[in-house]
């Protein structure tokens, strides 16, 4: 059984928003919602780094614990989930999310929010894969169809992976292990590479996956 | 169930039209009604709501003309209207309304509530439930000619006795004057300074007048008790007599409810369109000034206020004529808080005035006219109806106020300039 | 199941009780007939029903100083209803797509949510005064309740619905408004259009008389 | 906590313990939340250093700004982290829905006992035939108005915070999920007219609420509830006076917090709707607990004491022995009116006899 889990890379993010987009596109998301976004923090200073941010799929969701419905749901591949026809649009989920995951289409007078729409991982929600209906509340489902979220697809620096947490965590370790070497020859860490320095692969210079 | 009863229930049926149809199916029972009558006001019982006073004449309506009450009378569910209907309201009905229709000018869906009393009066009195006092006056207005008795032989008695203090010849039964002169009992045993008043004027503003003999009395107890017959009976005897002299106009006297009674249901209780058009006293003294014949000189100091009586102005529809008059004739003429349509009736109205059994609640009604003059702070009130005369002067002298109450006409008589000098 | 007979046969079935209703009630009272008035007129009847139809809006004086609260309430209920009835997005998309197709512009959300504010204040504050004044108390009748009590249900369940996301809510919400206008033409709530007879009828008979009522 | 892919991840190297054991405090620190999840068996766990577990952690401790540039626009979209979120998570599932679920139960059991053990109120005096009216029509109006706004947001605020672990059980999800949906559009919509409705009952009882001299004795005594003595107290005793200083100033934390709760359109983020959520709960279910005991005296709690409300007039004797002072300045205004005037004025329907003589006997 996987664990979908999606890593972002704030040494590769290029702030190019190829992820926000696709993700869009692919789910047909309506206006005002965005399921990924991309903060960059320092903008034009000394330390300037980008992370594309959705939900996180945590294990034990802070949405999923304070929904007053209890419309949340993770999958057996670890994909939190909700279930758009319990979801009343109370924004909990929204209040308690240490991400800003939860999007609403509407904020409007007396709290009109409409129903809570997040990242799916590309899952779709609990109606029958790839169904019509599916299709229009939750946007794709590349999951059954063996495709991982479009948005990683899309990455052209690579710096966001989604996967398996096994996976991509092996990925970053290879990178990481790379990057080490990278750090060392150049300095370039992003706040205090030193404690990276003990790593002992010190030599090599292009990161490879 | 005896046999009035079930003449009164069709009596009532009767009067059940299209206004009144559309009436009940209005009413949502909102109240405002009640803040608009005397009767609830000065006494805070609700039973003196308006459209409350009506609930015999909605029963059967409810029962007749709905859904749900045909409905229960086919299953046997919903009560008939019974006698014991009758009884308690007779007083809502009789002694607690003075037809003044200010409930009909507040009433947010357009009720005319005061038209539903008199309308539902007309059952109650063909089912025997009216007052004494009333069923008396009407009695003798049919047999002697006039609710108080008053005979021609007492009009002459009072006519000779204006001749002898004006000098003046009061014309009778003259063929072809132009107007013929009607009075209400009331002014010919209480008020005969108004005959004298109006001889004067007209005399100095050579109005061709008259009075007929066989038909001097204006008031109308049939309206008042709600029998149709009675009233149409003593509209008619007017009517007649009006056309046997030829005049071309009959003058309603000052008394409030005998001008809506000969000017607006006349024509409606004989059938017919007069031939001859009606004018209220004030009206034709409004048209002689306008015209210029109508001379009058001085003005009163005192400061003055106007009781506006309800059938003259509110269901008559003479509103600016008094103004007009009184100004011409007083310095300071002060309206009172409620005036000319929204007036408060002096709570003798409608019939009250006959009904011995109503002086209680009649003088607990009036503490609304002693709060309007308080207010106004004027101790002269002007007002042109000698029920409301009568009315008020009781209520004054039981309040122990200070209040003066005069008619109208006989002020502007008291400024005629005569002849070219102040009289 | 229920919800296609609720969408379907009882709207269709409430909608037509309602029309014929209504219809039938209100001939019911113009063939009653009324006699012509015979006596010369001083003023324009036709005027004075005009008049009378549109003056009776605005209260009297003597109304407004001695009931405000009530008279409040009134304002805030009818038109309250009045703008989230027609105005209000749903209903018109409602009215366009089952009625007459026709569709005009719709008050923005916001401001529905306030008219349905206003009506739930005025109807609620009016109610309580029918229950606690002694005069409504006396005058009330069950017709009257059952009156409040259905208008009351349809803005409740209406207000419940307000997310427009569940089909139960708007079937409870279109059977409530189906069982008030099965209601409507047996009940007071006729006033809604006897208002205009009644009001013409005295602002005709006090138009003749020259009195503006 | 045991990490076992740690040590996988961990390619052996000595000189990297110290090293490791720090990555796994970064590990942790970006989401407690999932670091804390007891490793389920069907799920592997994921123990891998998240790349951005830095910058995380470095936003978490403020070292970085916590805002950020994005081109997403929305209220906090530049936030990248939530800093009360979790704060508010615990308060909410840890504190507010146990606490005071079993405060209100407290409550009502409270009320129970003591209704057990010491029964009616009754009036000492038996009922008189004489009323003194109490309250107008305009003041039961408002007064009713407020209660009826009160009563409904305070039910579907309940079935709201509790639904899930009382409803949800009994319901389903579906079911409840569309109550909710209900109760939330009810909640916000009907929400401001209780600012309407606090208004006017503000502005009408004011004056007779501020406190006076024989206040503190009637708070010395227990409002009379220890011992048999009746207090002393004027139009409104210090327990009413007390309560409604509560309503209006804890009812204005309800109702501000409701504003910023319900209209999320001036750009207040987060942070602020949890602190208004705070305090909207507390205050709400405060008030609740006061309103059950306020519900409590007027019906079972007390013979006579719901009168003045309902018919506008209340008993003389019941006056007299509660709000004594008022009632003796009342009575000699003059103001007692015998039962037939009251009837007449009222027109109150009298209830079916049997209810009444149930009512009359509970008491005695």
């Amino acid at each position: 059984m996987a664990r979908m889990k999606f890593y972002c890379d704030p040494e590769r993010c290029i702030e190019c928003n190829a992820c926000v987009t696709a993700c869009k596109n692919e789910n047909e998301v309506p206006w005002g919602v965005n399921r990924r976004r991309v903060v960059t923090i320092n903008d034009g200073e000394e330390g300037e780094r980008s992370l594309s941010v959705a939900c996180m799929h945590c294990s034990d969701a802070p949405c999923a614990t304070v929904c007053p419905v209890d419309c949340f749901y993770t999958t057996q591949d670890g994909v939190v989930l909700h279930d758009k026809d319990i979801c009343i649009g109370c924004g909990y989920c929204f209040y308690a999310c240490p991400f800003g995951a939860p999007q609403f289409p509407e904020d409007g007078a007396f709290a009109t929010r409409g129903k809570m729409d997040k990242c799916t991982f590309c899952a779709g929600g609990p109606e029958a894969d790839n169904s019509s209906d599916e299709q229009r509340k939750y946007g794709s489902n590349r999951l059954a169809e063996g495709k991982l979220p479009l948005c990683a697809e899309m990455c052209s620096t690579k710096a966001l992976l989604a996967g398996d947490a096994d996976t991509i965590a092996d990925i970053y370790r290879k990178r990481i292990i790379n990057r080490s070497a990278s750090v060392m020859a150049r300095g370039v860490s992003y706040r205090d590479a030193s404690f990276r320095a003990p790593y002992s692969a010190a030599g090599k210079s292009s990161a490879k996956e | 169930m005896s046999e009035p009863f079930d003449q009164g229930v069709q009596v009532l049926r009767q009067q059940i039209d299209a206004g009144i149809s559309a009436y009940f199916s209005s009413c949502v029972h909102c109240g405002l009604c009640a803040e608009a009558c005397l009767f609830y006001t000065e006494t805070d019982n609700p039973r003196y709501t308006p459209i409350h006073k009506l609930e015999p004449m909605k029963k059967l309506w409810r029962r007749e003309h709905t859904f749900w009450g045909k409905l229960g009378a086919l299953l046997g569910l919903s009560e008939p209207l019974t006698e014991a209907d009758f009884s308690e309201w007779e007083t809502l009905v009789y002694d607690s309304c003075t037809l003044c229709g200010r409930c009909s000018m507040v009433c947010p869906v357009g009720n005319d509530i005061t038209d539903m009393i008199r309308k539902q009066r007309e059952g109650f009195s063909a089912a025997g439930y009216a007052p004494e006092g009333m069923k008396e006056a009407t009695r003798r207005a049919l047999e002697i000619g006039s609710p108080m008795g008053v005979t021609y032989a007492t009009l002459k008695a009072a006519l000779a006795h204006v001749e002898k203090d004006t000098g003046l010849n009061v014309p009778v039964d003259r063929q072809g004057a132009d107007y013929m002169t009607l009075f209400s009992s009331m002014e010919v045993v209480n008020f005969p300074e108004y005959i004298a008043a109006i001889t004067r004027i007209f005399h100095a503003a050579g109005v061709s007048w008259t009075i007929s003999s066989e038909a001097f009395e204006a008031t109308n107890s049939g309206i008042q008790i709600g029998n149709k017959d009675a009233a149409a009976e003593l509209v008619n005897r007017v009517v007649t007599a009006a056309e046997k002299l030829g005049v071309k106009s009959v003058i309603s006297p000052e008394c409030g409810h005998a001008y809506m009674a000969i000017r607006w249901e006349g024509p409606n209780l004989i059938d017919r369109a007069y031939p001859f058009e009606v004018v209220h006293i004030l009206e034709l003294l409004d048209q002689l000034k306008a015209e210029g014949r109508l001379r009058l000189a001085s003005k009163e100091n005192t400061p003055m206020t106007l009781h506006d009586p309800c059938q003259i102005v509110r269901r008559g529809g003479v509103i600016q004529p008094p103004r007009e008059l009184l100004n011409s004739v007083a310095e300071h003429f002060i309206e009172m808080k409620d005036h000319g349509v929204m007036n408060w009736c002096c709570g003798g109205g409608g019939g009250v005035s006959a009904n011995e059994r109503a002086e209680p609640l009649r003088l607990q009604a009036f503490n609304r006219k002693k709060q309007q003059l308080d207010e106004s702070g004027v101790d002269t009130m002007v007002t042109a109806c000698a029920n409301c005369r009568i009315i008020l002067e009781e209520g004054i002298e039981h309040n122990e106020m200070d209040t003066a109450v005069i008619s109208l006409t006989e002020l502007i008589a008291d400024h005629l300039l005569e002849g070219g000098k102040e009289n | 199941m229920i919800g296609q007979f609720i969408d379907g046969p009882l709207w269709t079935f409430s909608l037509t009780v309602f029309l014929i209703g209504v219809v039938w009630r209100i001939a019911a009272i113009l063939m009653a007939g009324k006699r012509p008035d015979l006596a010369t007129p001083k003023g324009s009847a036709g005027a004075g029903a005009l008049r009378a139809v549109f003056s009776r809006f605005l209260p009297e004086r003597t109304v407004t100083t001695q009931g405000r609260l009530p008279l409040i309430a009134g304002y805030l209920f009818h038109l309250g209803l009045f703008a989230l009835l027609f105005f209000a997005q749903p209903h018109i998309d409602f009215i366009a797509e089952k009625i007459t197709g026709l569709s005009w512009p719709a008050m923005p959300h916001w401001a529905f949510i306030v008219a349905a504010e206003f009506a739930f204040a005025g109807l609620i504050l009016l109610w309580l005064h029918r229950i606690l004044h002694p005069v409504t108390r006396l005058l009330s009748d069950l017709d009257d309740h059952i009156g409040a009590v259905l208008v009351f249900l349809v803005m409740l369940t209406g207000c419940l619905a307000l997310a427009q996301a569940f089909e139960p809510l708007r079937l409870i919400h279109l059977l409530s408004a189906e069982l008030l206008l099965i209601y409507f033409p047996f009940s007071k709530l006729m006033h809604a259009f006897t208002f205009v007879m009644s009001r013409s009828y005295t602002g005709a008979t006090m138009g003749r008389k020259g009195v503006n009522a | 906590m045991i990490r076992p892919k740690i040590l996988q991840f961990d390619d052996g190297d000595g000189r990297s313990a110290g090293w490791l054991l720090l990555l796994l405090i970064l590990y942790s620190l970006p989401l407690d939340t999932i670091a804390k999840e007891p490793i389920s068996k069907d799920l592997p766990a994921a123990a891998v250093l998240n790349p951005a577990a830095e910058l995380w952690r470095d936003v978490r401790q403020r070292d970085q700004p916590t805002t950020g540039s994005t081109q997403v626009r929305g209220v906090d979209s530049g936030v990248l982290i939530n800093a009360y979120g979790d704060q508010w998570r615990k308060f909410r599932m840890q504190q507010l829905i146990p606490v005071g679920g079993y405060a209100l139960m407290g409550i009502v059991i409270a009320l129970a006992v003591f209704y057990l053990m010491r029964g009616k109120v009754p009036i000492e005096g038996s009922e008189s035939d004489k009323k003194l009216p109490r309250y107008s029509t305009y003041e039961r109006m408002i007064h009713w108005f407020m209660a009826s706004i009160f009563l409904f947001l305070a039910i579907t605020g309940l079935i709201l915070l509790f639904g899930r672990p009382v409803l949800i059980p009994m319901l389903g999800k579906e079911a409840f999920s569309i109550l909710a949906s209900a109760c939330k559009e009810g909640h916000n919509l009907i929400g401001p007219l209780f600012l309407f409705a606090l208004i006017l009952v503000f502005s009408q009882f004011v004056r007779r609420n501020i406190y006076q001299k024989g206040d503190l004795n009637w708070l010395l005594k227990g409002g009379g509830i220890v011992g048999k003595k009746h207090v002393s107290s004027n139009f409104f005793n210090m327990g009413e006076k007390t309560m409604f200083w509560m309503l209006v100033f804890v009812g204005a934390v309800i109702v501000i917090s409701g504003l910023v709760l319900v209209f999320p359109l001036f750009g207040q983020g987060r942070e602020w709707m949890e602190l208004a959520h705070v305090g909207h709960a507390i205050g709400a279910l405060l008030m609740i607990g006061v309103i059950i005991g306020h519900i409590y005296i007027g019906t079972i709690g007390m013979q006579g004491a719901i009168e003045g409300m309902k018919t506008g007039y209340c008993d003389l004797n019941w006056a007299k022995e509660h709000h004594d002072l008022w009632a003796g300045r009342a009575e000699e205004r003059g103001e007692a009116l015998s039962n037939e005037e009251v009837a007449q004025l009222t027109h109150n329907h009298p209830l079916p006899s049997s209810l009444g003589v149930r009512t009359q006997e509970a008491g005695k």
